[in-house]
C-alpha cells in the first residue's frame, strides 16, 4: 500500500516538475497544481498512511493515538490546500496580466523559440 | 406570508434537506432548519425566479412512478447495449415538437429524460417549441415520441398549469 | 456467513467502481474531443463518489457522506463550467 | 469490519445484492462510456451510472446504516436528488456544446437547428466523429 | 585633559566647519571664506599648542575616545613628532590655500560646496596623521580619498574633472581597501589596532609568516595614494581641479598619505629586503619615470602633476633604502617638496587665472607682464630643480648621499641607485627650466586669451609665504626646520635616530659633484630638446603607447563589459525555467547530498496490505497526471480536465486514509480552481500544433528535463516511502487526541487543531487568502487583454438566456441548496469534517453557479455581494475572537467553550472557536467571490470597449 | 506586557482589516491609519528591543497562542534577535509608507492594506517559534510581497513578478516538503522541541531529518536569493514600486533569518551528529552569491539594477558569514544586516528620485489601452510632490553618497564598521589578541570576498553616481518633496548613527549572537523541561 501512494506522489511530482521548467505560463500553472498535489500527499504521508481509523473521536471522550490518524498532518495539509488554493489564483491573474501586456503567453514574455 | 415564504415549496424543500442532513428532529435542529428554510426562500427570491405553481399531487407521484419503472427498463436496455457483443441498434437524432413552456416543467422533463438511459436531451428551440434529442435505440421513432409527449410531457404540462 | 458475503461482495463493488474509475479515466484521458472529456470527468466524479459510499459501508462511519454530497454538488460544478466554457468562449459572460 | 458482523443476515444479504448491483451497473456505465462509438451514443451509458447505480448503492447504505443504527438514517436521498437534479443541467450543456462545435465544423450527420429541415429528416445511426481538435 | 580638547577639535573643527559653511547661501563667499580661513588656523593653533611644550621635548600627546571598544577600535588621538609635522603641513597650508582659493574662485562657482568639502578633506587628513589606531587610520584614510574624488570632480560639468574624480577614487579607494586588509593582518598578528602597540611589535610582524602579505597589502595602499607606478597615472588626470585644490591635495598633503604612512609603518615593517624591493622598484621607476614625462607636458600642472609623482618616488626610494639617514632625507624632503611644489601650483594658478590659459605653449614672456609673479614662481622652481641656497637643494642632496651610501650593497638595483639619481635630477633642472623658460620668457605677445597682469596681492600672499620659506631653510636649516625635523625624526627612529647635519656645505664632495652636474646636464637637455618642445607635439617621446588613463579605461570598460557581463550571463540567467530548473536541481543535490552520507534505508515498519481499489484509482490517477503533463501546452482545456482527475483521485486516497476533511477542502478547491483558470482560458492566446518543434536541441533539453523530472519523482517517492516504513516518532499528535475534546470541545480534532491548537495558522491562511484576493482585484483592474483576445468569442451567437434557459432553471434553484449546505458545513465542523473554509467556499460557488447561469449583467441586477466587506468583516471577527480572549487576561486565540441552556431547545454548544471560523467563513467567501468576479468582469469590460472609460469593477453591484 | 509579543502582528492585521473596505474617498483616512499604525510598530518594536536587551540570553517573552503548552500550540518569541529584525522592519515600513504617501499610494488599489499585510507578515516570521506557523507567515509576506511587487502593474512588473511569484510558489512547496519531513522524522513543529529532540534521534532517522534540513533551506535560500537561485531579485526589485522595493529590503533577510536561527538553534554544537550540518554549503553558497553580486553590480548600468545587485551581495555576505560559524563573525553578519537592510531600503526610494521623469504610462502597450477604454486609471497623474526641497540635487547627491558608502562599506558609515567587525571575526575569533590562531583558508576567502565586493560596489557606485548626478547637467532637477527625502535622511540618518554609536549597536548585535550560538538558553525558556503535558493553565 505505501509503495502505492509512494509511486503516486512520485508521479504527481515528476508531472509537475516537468511542466515546471516548460514554457508555457499555463503548463506552469498546471505544473505547481500537480505539484502542490503532490505536496499534499506528501505531507499527508508523513502521518504513516493509517488504514481504517477513525476520522474523528467518539463524542466524550480523549483520544487514544493508537486507535486515531495522526491529526496532525491533517491539519498541515488543510493549510496547505487553501494558501496553494489562494496562489494558484494569484499566478493566474498575474499570467493573464502578462499574457495581455507581453501579448505572447511565454514565460519571459515574447520568447518564441521551442 | 408571501414576504416570509416567497418560495415555500424550496423552503419546505430546504427544510427537509436541513432535518435530512442534520439526521435529527431534535428542537435544535429543527428550529435552526427552519430559519435556514426562510433564509433560503429569500435567497432564491434575490434571483427573481419565475413562480412555480404545482396542482395535482397525486398526479405527480403517477409520474414518478411511470418514472421509476422507465428507468429501470431502460437502464436494463442500455446495459444489454453496452455490454452486447454486437448491438443491433440504430442511435438518431429525432425531433419533438412540445408544447410545454413553461421552464420548471421543461426542467423537469428534462430531468426524466437524462435520467432514463437511452434518451438525450440535446437541444430545444424556445420559439417552436422544438426538441432535439438523441436516442440509443432509434428502432421506432413514433413510440420515442409518444414516450415522450404522452407519457412526461402531458402530465407535466398538468401539473405546472 | 452473511459477513462474508457482504464483505466480499462490498471488496467486489469496489474493485468494479474501481475499473469504472479506470474505464472513465480512458475516456478522459482519451477524449478524442473535449466534450468527451468533459463527460468523462462528470462520471468519474460519479465513480468516485461511489467509491466514497462504499467505503462508507465499508468502514460503517457515515462521516464521508459528506464528502459525498460534495462530490455530487462540486462535481456538477466544474464540469458544467467546463461544458458552459466549450459552448460560449467563457464560463461567466 | 466488526460493525457489519452486526447486521442481520436478510439485511446483510440485501446489502450485498444491491451494492454489487449498483457497482455492476456503473461499471457496465462507465464501460459503455469507454466503447460506445460516437459521441452522440457515449452520452447515454453514464446515466446508467446516475440513475439505476446511484441509487442502488445509496439504497444499500440506507439499510446498512439504518440497521446498524438502529433508526431510520435516509439522509443518502439527499445525494440522489442531487445527482438527478445536476446531471441533466451537465449532460444538456455538453450535448448542446458538441452539437455547436459539430455545426461549425460542418460535420455531416448533425441536425442544423433544434427545428427539422429536409436533410436531417431521416438520420443515419452512428455518424463517424469528426476529426480531434 | 586639554591635549585631547586640543586633539579632538583639531579633527573637530573642520569637520563642523564644513558643516556650517555647507548650510550658508552659495552668494556668502566672503563670510565662507574667512570662516574656512578661521577654521584652519584654530586647527592649526590647536596643534601647536600640544606642540609645545610635550611634542618639541619629543613627548607624545595621546586621546582616547571610546568608540568600539569590543572590537579594539577606539577613537585614538596621537600626536608625535612626525604626526605633528604632518598636521602643521595640513592645518598651514591649509590656511594658504584658503586665502588663495577666496580670490581664485570665481563667483560662479558653488562656493559653500567647495569650502565645505575642503575644510571636510582638512579634517580627514587630520584624522588621518593623529590616528593612534590602524582602523580609525584607514578610516579617515578613506575619507580623504573620498573628499578629494569630491573635490577633483567639483566642476562636475566637466568631462576631465568627472573621468578624472573617477580615476583618483577607484585608485584610491582600491588602495585603501587593501590597506584595510592589511591592517587587519597586522592586528591578527599583534593582537591589537593600537599604534602604539604595533610601534612596539616590530620584531613580532617582521617574523610572523603574514609579515608578507601584509606589507604587500599595506604598501598597495600607500602606493596608489602616493601615485607611485603603477598606480601615478591617476594623479595627472586629478589636475582637472581646481588649482586650490591641486596646491594642497597634490603636493601637501593627499599624496603625501602614502609617505605618511611608510614613515609611520617604517619602525616595523622596514629593514627587509620584501621592503626595499617592492618600494625600491616602484620608487625608482616612478622617480624616473615622473620626471622624464614631466619634461614633456605642456599644461603646467601636468608638469607639475609629474614632477610630483617623481618627488615622491624619490621620498620612496628613501624609504626604501631601510637607513635611518634616508629616512631623515625622506621626511626633510617631504616637508621641502610641500612648500615648493605647493607654491608653484598656486603660481601655475594665478597664470592660469590672470591669462585664462596653463598652456606652456601659448604662454610666454611673463615675466615682464606679472614680473612679481615670475620671480616667486623662478624662486619655486629652483627650489624644485635643486638649485643650492633652497631648501630642494639640501633635502636632494641628502637623496644622492643616500643612494651612493646604498650602492655598496650587493643587489643590481642597489648599484643602479646613483645613476638613476643622477638622470633623475638631470630631468628634474630640465622640467624646471621648461616651466620657468616656456611661461615667462620669449616675447610677451603669446597667444593668451586674457591680457596678463599682476593678481591681486593677498592672492599672491600664499605663495610669498611658501617661496619665503623655501628660501629660508635652503640658506638656513638647521636654525628653521632643524628642530621640528629632528622632533619627527626622532619619534620614527627613536633611539636608532643617526647624527645627521642639516648644513647648506659639506664640502666638496660626490654629491655635490653629481648635483652640479645635474644642474648642467638638465640645462643642456632642456636645450637639446627645445625644439621638439617648440614644436608642440602631444605625449611623451617613447612613452607614447603607455599612457595610463587609456589603460584604466580599458580595464573599467573589460570588467564592466566584457568581465563582468559576459560572467553574469554565464553564471546568471533571466529566464525562468532556468531559474526553476536550477533551482529543482539544486534541490535535488542537497537532498541527495545531505542523505548520501549515511546508510539511509528503509525501516522496520510493517506495510499494510496493498487495497488494489487504491491502486486502481491510482493507476487513472497517474495516468491523468501524466497526460495532464502532456497536454498542457496544445490542449489546455484537455490538461485542465486531467487535473480534475489526477485530483479526484487524491481526494479519494484522503477519504481512503480517515481525512473527510481534506477529501471535502481538496474537491472544493480544485472546483473553483477549475473555474478560476477557465476564467483566465479565455484571455489566453489560440495554441496550435506547430511542426517542427521536434528539432534536435530542444528534443535534447526536453530528455534533460524528463531525466530531471524523473529524479524529482523518484526522490519524492524515495523519501516519502522511506518515511512511511519508518515508526512514527513520539511526537506531539498524542497531546491533540488527548486534548481535543476534553479541552477544545470538538471531536474532529483535524478542525480543532486548525481553529484552536493552531488556530493561529488559520488565521495566518485566511490573511493570505484576504491578501491575495486583494492583489488579484488590484492587479486586474489595470488589466488590459491583448488585442485579439478582446473580441467577443466565436462561440457566442445567440443570446445565452436563450441557450441556457432550461439548466438555468435548475441552477437557480441550486442557489439556496448549495448555500444550505454552506452553512451545514460551517455550523459542523468543529465535530465532524467541514468547516469555515469548507463552508465559504461553498457558498461562493453558489454564487458562482448564478454568474454561469445569467451573466455577469444579469447578477447583479439581482445580487450584491459587497466581497470587501465580507472580508474585512470576516478577518476582524477572526481576530476579534482572539483579543476577546485577551480582554480575559488570556493570550491570544485562547478558546472558549461552554453549553448554554437554552431551555426546551437543549443546549447550544457556545465555543469562541465558531466565532472564529464564521469568521474564516466570511472570509474565504468574500476572497474567493472577489477573486471569481474580478475575473469575471473583464468579460464585460472588453464588450464595453468605448472611448468613456469603464468603471472599475468594484465591489458593489 | 505579554501581550506587547503579539501586538506587532496584531496591529497592523487590524489596521489592514479596517482598510480593506475603504474606498478611494476615504484615502486620507486609509493614509492617516497606515501611518498610525507604522508608528505604533516602531514604538512596540522599540520597547520590545529594550526589554529583550535588559534580560539575559534567554527569550524575553514567550507568548503561548491559545494558551497551549508552547510544543503543542504556537509560540512567539521575542528575544534579541527577534526584536532588533521587527525594529529594522518597522523602521523601513515607516519610511516606505511616508515615501509612497506623496504618489506611489494612488497608483494601485488596496496599496496601504497591502503594505500593512506586509508588515504583519515580516513581523510573524520573526516572532514564531513554530516551523509550520513560519510557513504561514512567510505566505503572509509572499503574498504580500506579490501585491506590492505588482503595485502599479505595467510591462516590467507584470514580467519580473510573473517570474517571482513562479519561484516562491516553487520555493513555498519545498518549505513544506521540508518541513513535513522533519515533522514526519522528529514528531514536533516547534523549534525550541525540535532542537531538543535532534540530539537523540535514532542514527537510521538522521539523515531523513537532514534531508528534510536540506529541502527546507533551499526554500529560505531561494528568499536570500543565494546563488543560483536569486536570478529573479534583481528584476522584480528594481521593476517594483520605490516604496515596494524598499520594504522589499527586508523581505530578503526573512530568508537569511530562518536560516540563520534554524541552523544554529537546530544544528548548533549541542546538535550531536548533527552539529554544524551544512554550514559549508552555506559558506560557498554565500561566496558564489558575493561573487555573482559583485559581477552584477559591475556590469548593470541601471541605478535600480544595482539596487537589486547590491541585495545580492548583502544576501551572500550574510549568508557566507553564518556559514563561517563564529560567533564574533556572526554578531558582525547582524550588524551589517541592519546597515545594509536601511541603506538599501534608502537607495530603493532614492532610485525612483533620481530616475524620475520618466513616463509612467509608456509601459502599456498602446493598442489595448485604445481598443480598451483608454486611460482608465492614474496613470497620467502628473507629480505633485507637496513642498520641494531647497538644493535639491545637492541632497539626492549626499544621499546617493551615503548609499553607496554603507554598501560599499567604506568610512565612514555603519558599513565599514559591519565589515571591519566581520573581517575582525574572521581573523580573530576568540577576540582581538586572544589567541592568534591560523586563519583557516575560509576565513582568507570570506575576506577576500568582502574586500573584492566592495571594491565593484565602489566601481559601480561611482561610475552611476557620476553619470545620474554630475553628468546630466542638462537634465531638469527633479521636483522632490520633502515627505519624499525625509523617509530617505532617516533611513540614511540610522546608518549613521549605527556609526557614531557603534559601540552599543555592536554590543547587542554580540549578545544577540552570543544567544544564537548557545540555544539551551533559548530552548530551555520556550520547552521548559518539566511541564511538557501539562494542562493548560
Ligand atoms: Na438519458
Ligand atoms: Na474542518
Amino acid at each position: 500500500m505505501e509503495l502505492i501512494l509512494a509511486l503516486s506522489i512520485g508521479v504527481l511530482g515528476g508531472s509537475g516538475v516537468w511542466l515546471l521548467m516548460r514554457p508555457r505560463t499555463f503548463q506552469l500553472i498546471i505544473g505547481l497544481s500537480l505539484l502542490s498535489y503532490a505536496v499534499n500527499l506528501f505531507i499527508f504521508s508523513m502521518g504513516r498512511f493509517p488504514v481504517g481509523r477513525p476520522p474523528v473521536l467518539e463524542p466524550g471522550t480523549a483520544g487514544d493515538p493508537a486507535q486515531y490518524a495522526d491529526p496532525l498532518p491533517q491539519a498541515l495539509v488543510l493549510t496547505a490546500i487553501v494558501i496553494g488554493f489562494a496562489t494558484t489564483a494569484l499566478f493566474l491573474v498575474v499570467m493573464l496580466a502578462a499574457r495581455g501586456l507581453t501579448g505572447g503567453d511565454h514565460v519571459d514574455g515574447r520568447r518564441q523559440d521551442h | 406570508m408571501r414576504w416570509l415564504l416567497p418560495h415555500p415549496v424550496v423552503s419546505a424543500g430546504l427544510f427537509v434537506f436541513w432535518l435530512l442532513a442534520s439526521r435529527s428532529v431534535a428542537p435544535g435542529p429543527v428550529v435552526v432548519g427552519a430559519i435556514i428554510a426562510v433564509l433560503g426562500g429569500w435567497a432564491l427570491a434575490l434571483l427573481d425566479p419565475p413562480q412555480v405553481r404545482i396542482r395535482r399531487p397525486g398526479l405527480i407521484l403517477r409520474l414518478l412512478g411511470r418514472v421509476f419503472v422507465d428507468i429501470i427498463r431502460s437502464n436494463i436496455a442500455v446495459a444489454r447495449i453496452v455490454l452486447s457483443r454486437r448491438p443491433a441498434r440504430r442511435a438518431g437524432f429525432m425531433h419533438i415538437r412540445l408544447s410545454l413552456r413553461e421552464p420548471h416543467a421543461l426542467a423537469a422533463l428534462a430531468c426524466i429524460l437524462t435520467a432514463t438511459p437511452g434518451t438525450a436531451w440535446l437541444e430545444f428551440d424556445p420559439e417552436e417549441g422544438w426538441l432535439l434529442l438523441h436516442v440509443l435505440d432509434l428502432i421506432d421513432e413514433a413510440e420515442w415520441v409518444h414516450i415522450v409527449k404522452e407519457r412526461y410531457e402531458a402530465p407535466l404540462l398538468e401539473i405546472f398549469r | 456467513m452473511s459477513l462474508v458475503v457482504l464483505s466480499w461482495s462490498l471488496f467486489a463493488a469496489q474493485i468494479m467502481l474501481g475499473l469504472a474509475f479506470g474505464c472513465t479515466a480512458w475516456r478522459v484521458l482519451h477524449g478524442p474531443r473535449a466534450q468527451d472529456r468533459v463527460v468523462g470527468l462528470d462520471i468519474l466524479y460519479i465513480n468516485g463518489m461511489l467509491l466514497l459510499l462504499t467505503f462508507g459501508i465499508r468502514t460503517g462511519t457515515d462521516l464521508y457522506f459528506e464528502a459525498a454530497l460534495v462530490v455530487a454538488l462540486l462535481g456538477f460544478v466544474s464540469t458544467a463550467a467546463l461544458a458552459k466554457f466549450l459552448m460560449r468562449g467563457e464560463v461567466i459572460e | 469490519m466488526n460493525h457489519l458482523a452486526e447486521l442481520p443476515a436478510p439485511v446483510a444479504l440485501l446489502a450485498s445484492a444491491l451494492v454489487l448491483a449498483g457497482a455492476f451497473l456503473s461499471l457496465a456505465g462507465s464501460f459503455g462510456l469507454l466503447r460506445l462509438r460516437t459521441f452522440y451514443d457515449r452520452l447515454h451509458a453514464p446515466t446508467i451510472a446516475t440513475s439505476m447505480g446511484i441509487s442502488c448503492v445509496l439504497l444499500a447504505s440506507m439499510v446498512v446504516f439504518t440497521a446498524l443504527q438502529s433508526r431510520l438514517v435516509i439522509h443518502e436521498v439527499l445525494v440522489g436528488a442531487l445527482v438527478v437534479l445536476t446531471t441533466p443541467v451537465t449532460l444538456m450543456l455538453v450535448a448542446r456544446t458538441a452539437l455547436h462545435r459539430d455545426r461549425l465544423e460542418n460535420n455531416p450527420g448533425v441536425p442544423r437547428a433544434a427545428a427539422p429541415d429536409e436533410t436531417a429528416e431521416h438520420p443515419e445511426a452512428a455518424r463517424p466523429e469528426g476529426p480531434p481538435a | 585633559m586639554p591635549d585631547a580638547l586640543y586633539l579632538s577639535t583639531a579633527i573637530g573643527l573642520p569637520y563642523l566647519g564644513a558643516l556650517v559653511t555647507a548650510l550658508l547661501p552659495a552668494n556668502a563667499r566672503r563670510l565662507e571664506s574667512w570662516l574656512a580661513g578661521a577654521v584652519a588656523l584654530l586647527t592649526l593653533t590647536m596643534v601647536w599648542l600640544c606642540y609645545y611644550p610635550t611634542i618639541a621635548e619629543g613627548g607624545v600627546v595621546r586621546a582616547e575616545i571610546a568608540w568600539v571598544p569590543q572590537l579594539g577600535l577606539n577613537l585614538v588621538l596621537r600626536l608625535d613628532g612626525l604626526a605633528s609635522v604632518f598636521a602643521v603641513m595640513v592645518a598651514g597650508i591649509g590656511l594658504l590655500v584658503v586665502l588663495y582659493a577666496r580670490y581664485y574662485m570665481s563667483s560662479d562657482d558653488p562656493i559653500p560646496r567647495f569650502f565645505a568639502f575642503l575644510l571636510a578633506f582638512m579634517g580627514s587628513m587630520m584624522g588621518l596623521v593623529l590616528s593612534g589606531n590602524l582602523i580609525q587610520l584607514v578610516f579617515f584614510w578613506e575619507l580623504t580619498s573620498l573628499f578629494s574624488f569630491l573635490l577633483i570632480g567639483y566642476w562636475q560639468h566637466s568631462a576631465q574633472a568627472r573621468d578624472g574624480a573617477r580615476m583618483a577614487l577607484t585608485v584610491t579607494a582600491s588602495g585603501g581597501l587593501a590597506l584595510l586588509a592589511g591592517v587587519l593582518l597586522l592586528g591578527h598578528i599583534v593582537g591589537s589596532y593600537d599604534l602604539d602597540r604595533v610601534l612596539a611589535s616590530g620584531d613580532v610582524i617582521r617574523a610572523h609568516p603574514l609579515y608578507l602579505p601584509a606589507l604587500v597589502l599595506v604598501l598597495l595602499g600607500a602606493l596608489t595614494k602616493s601615485a607611485q607606478f603603477p598606480f601615478h597615472f591617476w594623479l595627472p588626470h586629478a589636475m582637472a581641479a581646481p588649482t586650490p585644490v591641486s596646491a594642497y591635495l597634490h603636493s601637501a598633503t593627499l599624496v603625501k598619505a602614502g609617505i605618511f604612512l611608510m614613515a609611520r609603518l617604517w619602525p616595523v615593517m622596514a629593514g627587509t629586503d620584501a621592503w626595499f624591493w617592492i618600494l625600491g622598484s616602484a620608487g625608482m621607476i616612478t622617480l624616473l619615470l615622473g620626471a622624464y614625462v614631466a619634461i614633456f607636458q605642456h599644461d603646467m600642472k601636468g608638469l607639475l602633476a609629474y614632477s610630483t609623482i617623481s618627488h615622491l618616488g624619490l621620498i620612496t626610494v628613501l624609504l626604501s633604502l631601510n637607513s635611518p639617514l634616508a629616512m631623515v632625507a625622506a621626511i626633510f624632503h617631504t616637508m621641502n617638496h610641500a612648500t615648493f611644489k605647493a607654491s608653484l601650483f598656486m603660481a601655475a594658478g594665478i597664470i592660469d587665472h590672470e591669462t585664462g590659459t596653463r598652456d606652456i605653449r601659448r604662454l610666454s614672456g611673463l615675466n615682464a607682464t606679472m614680473p612679481f609673479t615670475a620671480r616667486l614662481a623662478m624662486v619655486a622652481a629652483a627650489a624644485m630643480a635643486g638649485v643650492p641656497l633652497l631648501n630642494g637643494f639640501i633635502s636632494k642632496e641628502m637623496f644622492i648621499t643616500e643612494t651612493l651610501s646604498a650602492s655598496t650593497a650587493p643587489t643590481l638595483l642597489h648599484s643602479l641607485l646613483p645613476l638613476g639619481a643622477a638622470l633623475a635630477s638631470i630631468f628634474a633642472v630640465a622640467y624646471s627650466l621648461r616651466f620657468i623658460h616656456g611661461a615667462f620668457f620669449g616675447p610677451t605677445t603669446g597667444d593668451m586669451p586674457h591680457t596678463p597682469h599682476e593678481p591681486p596681492q593677498w592672492m599672491r600672499l600664499p605663495v610669498e609665504v611658501l617661496v619665503f620659506g623655501c628660501m629660508v631653510v635652503g640658506i638656513l636649516p638647521a636654525a628653521t626646520i632643524g628642530p621640528f625635523l629632528d622632533v619627527a625624526v626622532r619619534s620614527v627612529l627613536g633611539e636608532a635616530t643617526p647624527y645627521y647635519s642639516l648644513a647648506v656645505w659639506h664640502g666638496f664632495n660626490l654629491p655635490l659633484v653629481m648635483s652640479l652636474i645635474a644642474l648642467a646636464g638638465g640645462a643642456l637637455l632642456y636645450r637639446l630638446l627645445q625644439r621638439h618642445l617648440n614644436a608642440g607635439i602631444d605625449g611623451t617621446p617613447l612613452l607614447r603607447r603607455l599612457d595610463g588613463r587609456r589603460l584604466f579605461d580599458r580595464v573599467m570598460v573589460f570588467l564592466s563589459w566584457r568581465f563582468a557581463r559576459t560572467l553574469e550571463r554565464l553564471l546568471g540567467t533571466s529566464r525562468l525555467q532556468t531559474q526553476l530548473r536550477l533551482m529543482v536541481c539544486v534541490t535535488i543535490l542537497a537532498a541527495v547530498l545531505a542523505l548520501a552520507p549515511h546508510d539511509f534505508g528503509l525501516g522496520v515498519l510493517q506495510l499494510s496490505p496493498a487495497d488494489p481499489v487504491i491502486g486502481l484509482v491510482w493507476l487513472a490517477g497517474s495516468l491523468c497526471a501524466l497526460a495532464a503533463a502532456y497536454q498542457a501546452k496544445y490542449h489546455r482545456l484537455a490538461a485542465l480536465v486531467l487535473l480534475g482527475g489526477a485530483g479526484l483521485a487524491v481526494c479519494i486516497t484522503f477519504v481512503w486514509f480517515s481525512a473527510p476533511d481534506l477529501a471535502v477542502t481538496q474537491l472544493l478547491v480544485e472546483v473553483v480552481t477549475t473555474v478560476l483558470l477557465l476564467l483566465g482560458l479565455r484571455w489566453m492566446p489560440k495554441r496550435l500544433e506547430l511542426a517542427g518543434s521536434g528539432r534536435l536541441l530542444s528534443r535534447l533539453r526536453r530528455y534533460r528535463d524528463f531525466a530531471i523530472a524523473l529524479g524529482a519523482g523518484l526522490g519524492l517517492t524515495a523519501i516519502s516511502y522511506a518515511t512511511m516504513t519508518r515508526v512514527s516518532p513520539e511526537g506531539i499528535s498524542r497531546f491533540f487526541l488527548e486534548r481535543a475534546y476534553t479541552e477544545g470541545g470538538g471531536t474532529n480534532v483535524v478542525n480543532v487543531i486548525l481553529v484552536d491548537f493552531r488556530g493561529f495558522d488559520t488565521f495566518g491562511e485566511i490573511t493570505v487568502l484576504c491578501i491575495v484576493a486583494l492583489t488579484v482585484f488590484a492587479l486586474l483592474r489595470r488589466f488590459r487583454p491583448a488585442p485579439e483576445s478582446i473580441g467577443v468569442p466565436d462561440q457566442q451567437q445567440g443570446d445565452v438566456r436563450n441557450w441556457m434557459m432550461v439548466p438555468a432553471v435548475t441552477m437557480k434553484l441550486l442557489f439556496p441548496l448549495i448555500g444550505v449546505v454552506a452553512v451545514y458545513l460551517l455550523l459542523r465542523g468543529h465535530d465532524l469534517p467541514g468547516g469555515g473554509f469548507a463552508g465559504g467556499l461553498m457558498l461562493a460557488i453558489a454564487i458562482l453557479l448564478q454568474y454561469m447561469a445569467g451573466g455577469t449583467r444579469w447578477v447583479e441586477d439581482h445580487l450584491r455581494v459587497h466581497p470587501l466587506r465580507w472580508m474585512s468583516a470576516g478577518l476582524l471577527l477572526a481576530g476579534g475572537t482572539g483579543l476577546a480572549a485577551m480582554a480575559f487576561g488570556q493570550p491570544f486565540l485562547t478558546s472558549y467553550f461552554a453549553y448554554a441552556d437554552l431551555g426546551w431547545l437543549g443546549k447550544l454548544p457556545v465555543a469562541s472557536a465558531l466565532i472564529f471560523d464564521i469568521g474564516v467563513f466570511a472570509l474565504v467567501f468574500g476572497a474567493t467571490v472577489l477573486m471569481l468576479i474580478a475575473i469575471a468582469h473583464q468579460s464585460v469590460r472588453s464588450q464595453r470597449a468605448a472611448p468613456t472609460p469603464p468603471p472599475a469593477p468594484q465591489e458593489e453591484r | 506586557m505579554q501581550h506587547l509579543a503579539i501586538a506587532p502582528i496584531l496591529l497592523p492585521l487590524l489596521a489592514g482589516a479596517i482598510m480593506i473596505p475603504m474606498d478611494d474617498q476615504r484615502g486620507r483616512l486609509r493614509a492617516a491609519l497606515g501611518v498610525a499604525s507604522a508608528l505604533g510598530l516602531l514604538a512596540i518594536a522599540i520597547a520590545l528591543a529594550f526589554l529583550a536587551d535588559a534580560g539575559d540570553a534567554a527569550p524575553v517573552f514567550v507568548y503561548r497562542l491559545g494558551n497551549w503548552p508552547a510544543q503543542f500550540g504556537i509560540v512567539l518569541v521575542v528575544d534579541r534577535l527577534a526584536a532588533m529584525l521587527l525594529l529594522l522592519s518597522a523602521v523601513l515600513g515607516l519610511a516606505a509608507l511616508l515615501f509612497s504617501l506623496v504618489r506611489w499610494q494612488r497608483m494601485g488599489a488596496h496599496f496601504h492594506a497591502l503594505f500593512q499585510f506586509q508588515l504583519m507578515g515580516l513581523n510573524g516570521a520573526f516572532l514564531t517559534g513554530d516551523l509550520f506557523n513560519l510557513f504561514v507567515f512567510f505566505e503572509v509576506l509572499l503574498a504580500a510581497s506579490y501585491g506590492l511587487a505588482l503595485h502599479g502593474s505595467g510591462v516590467a512588473r507584470v514580467k519580473a513578478g510573473l517570474h517571482y511569484i513562479a519561484i516562491n510558489l516553487a520555493a513555498s512547496l519545498l518549505f513544506l516538503i521540508g518541513v513535513s519531513m522533519i515533522y514526519g522524522v522528529a514528531g514536533t513543529l516547534n523549534m525550541a522541541d525540535l532542537a531538543a529532540r535532534i540530539p537523540a534521534l535514532p542514527a537510521e532517522d538522521r539523515p531523513l531529518l537532514e534531508a528534510g534540513a536540506a529541502i527546507l533551506a533551499m526554500a529560505f535560500l531561494a528568499k536570500a536569493a543565494m546563488w543560483p537561485m536569486g536570478f529573479w531579485l534583481a528584476p522584480t526589485y528594481s521593476a517594483a514600486s520605490p516604496p515596494a522595493a524598499a520594504i522589499f529590503s527586508m523581505m530578503s533577510k526573512v530568508g537569511f533569518y530562518a536560516v540563520l536561527r534554524l541552523s544554529l538553534l537546530l544544528f548548533g554544537a549541542e546538535a550531536g551528529a548533527s552539529a554544524g550540518f551544512g554550514s559549508t554549503w552555506l559558506f560557498l553558497g554565500g561566496l558564489a552569491t558575493i561573487a555573482f553580486g559583485a559581477i552584477s553590480v559591475l556590469a548593470t548600468q541601471d541605478l535600480s539594477r544595482l539596487a537589486g545587485a547590491s541585495v545580492l551581495i548583502s544576501s551572500g555576505t550574510s549568508l557566507a558569514a553564518l556559514g563561517a560559524g563564529q560567533e564574533a563573525v556572526t554578531s558582525g553578519a547582524l550588524f551589517y544586516l541592519a546597515s545594509s537592510a536601511l541603506a538599501i531600503g534608502a537607495f530603493f526610494l532614492l532610485v525612483e528620485l533620481l530616475e524620475r521623469g520618466r513616463e509612467v504610462g509608456a509601459d502599456v502597450l498602446a493598442v489595448t489601452q485604445e481598443a480598451y477604454g483608454g486611460k482608465t486609471e492614474e496613470d497620467e497623474e502628473e507629480v505633485e510632490v507637496g513642498t520641494p526641497i531647497p538644493a535639491t540635487m545637492a541632497v539626492l547627491g549626499g544621499c546617493f553618497l551615503c548609499c553607496a558608502l554603507v554598501l560599499a562599506g567604506l568610512p565612514p558609515l555603519s558599513g565599514f564598521i559591519a565589515k571591519f567587525a566581520m573581517l575582525d571575526g574572521i581573523l580573530n575569533p576568540q577576540g582581538l589578541g586572544q589567541g592568534a590562531a591560523a586563519v583557516p583558508p575560509d576565513g582568507w576567502a570570506l575576506l577576500a570576498a568582502l574586500i573584492l565586493s566592495g571594491l565593484a560596489t565602489v566601481l559601480a557606485m561611482t561610475r552611476a553616481g557620476i553619470r545620474s548626478l554630475w553628468a546630466a547637467t542638462d537634465r531638469a532637477v527633479p521636483r522632490v518633496g520633502v515627505v519624499e527625502i525625509a523617509p530617505i535622511l532617516l533611513l540614511l540618518g540610522l546608518c549613521i548613527g549605527m556609526t557614531a554609536g557603534a559601540g552599543p549597536v555592536l554590543r547587542y548585535m554580540q549578545a544577540t549572537a552570543s544567544a544564537l550560538h548557545t540555544a539551551p538558553s533559548y530552548m530551555g525558556s520556550v520547552v521548559p523541561v518539566d511541564g511538557t503535558t501539562e494542562a493548560r493553565p
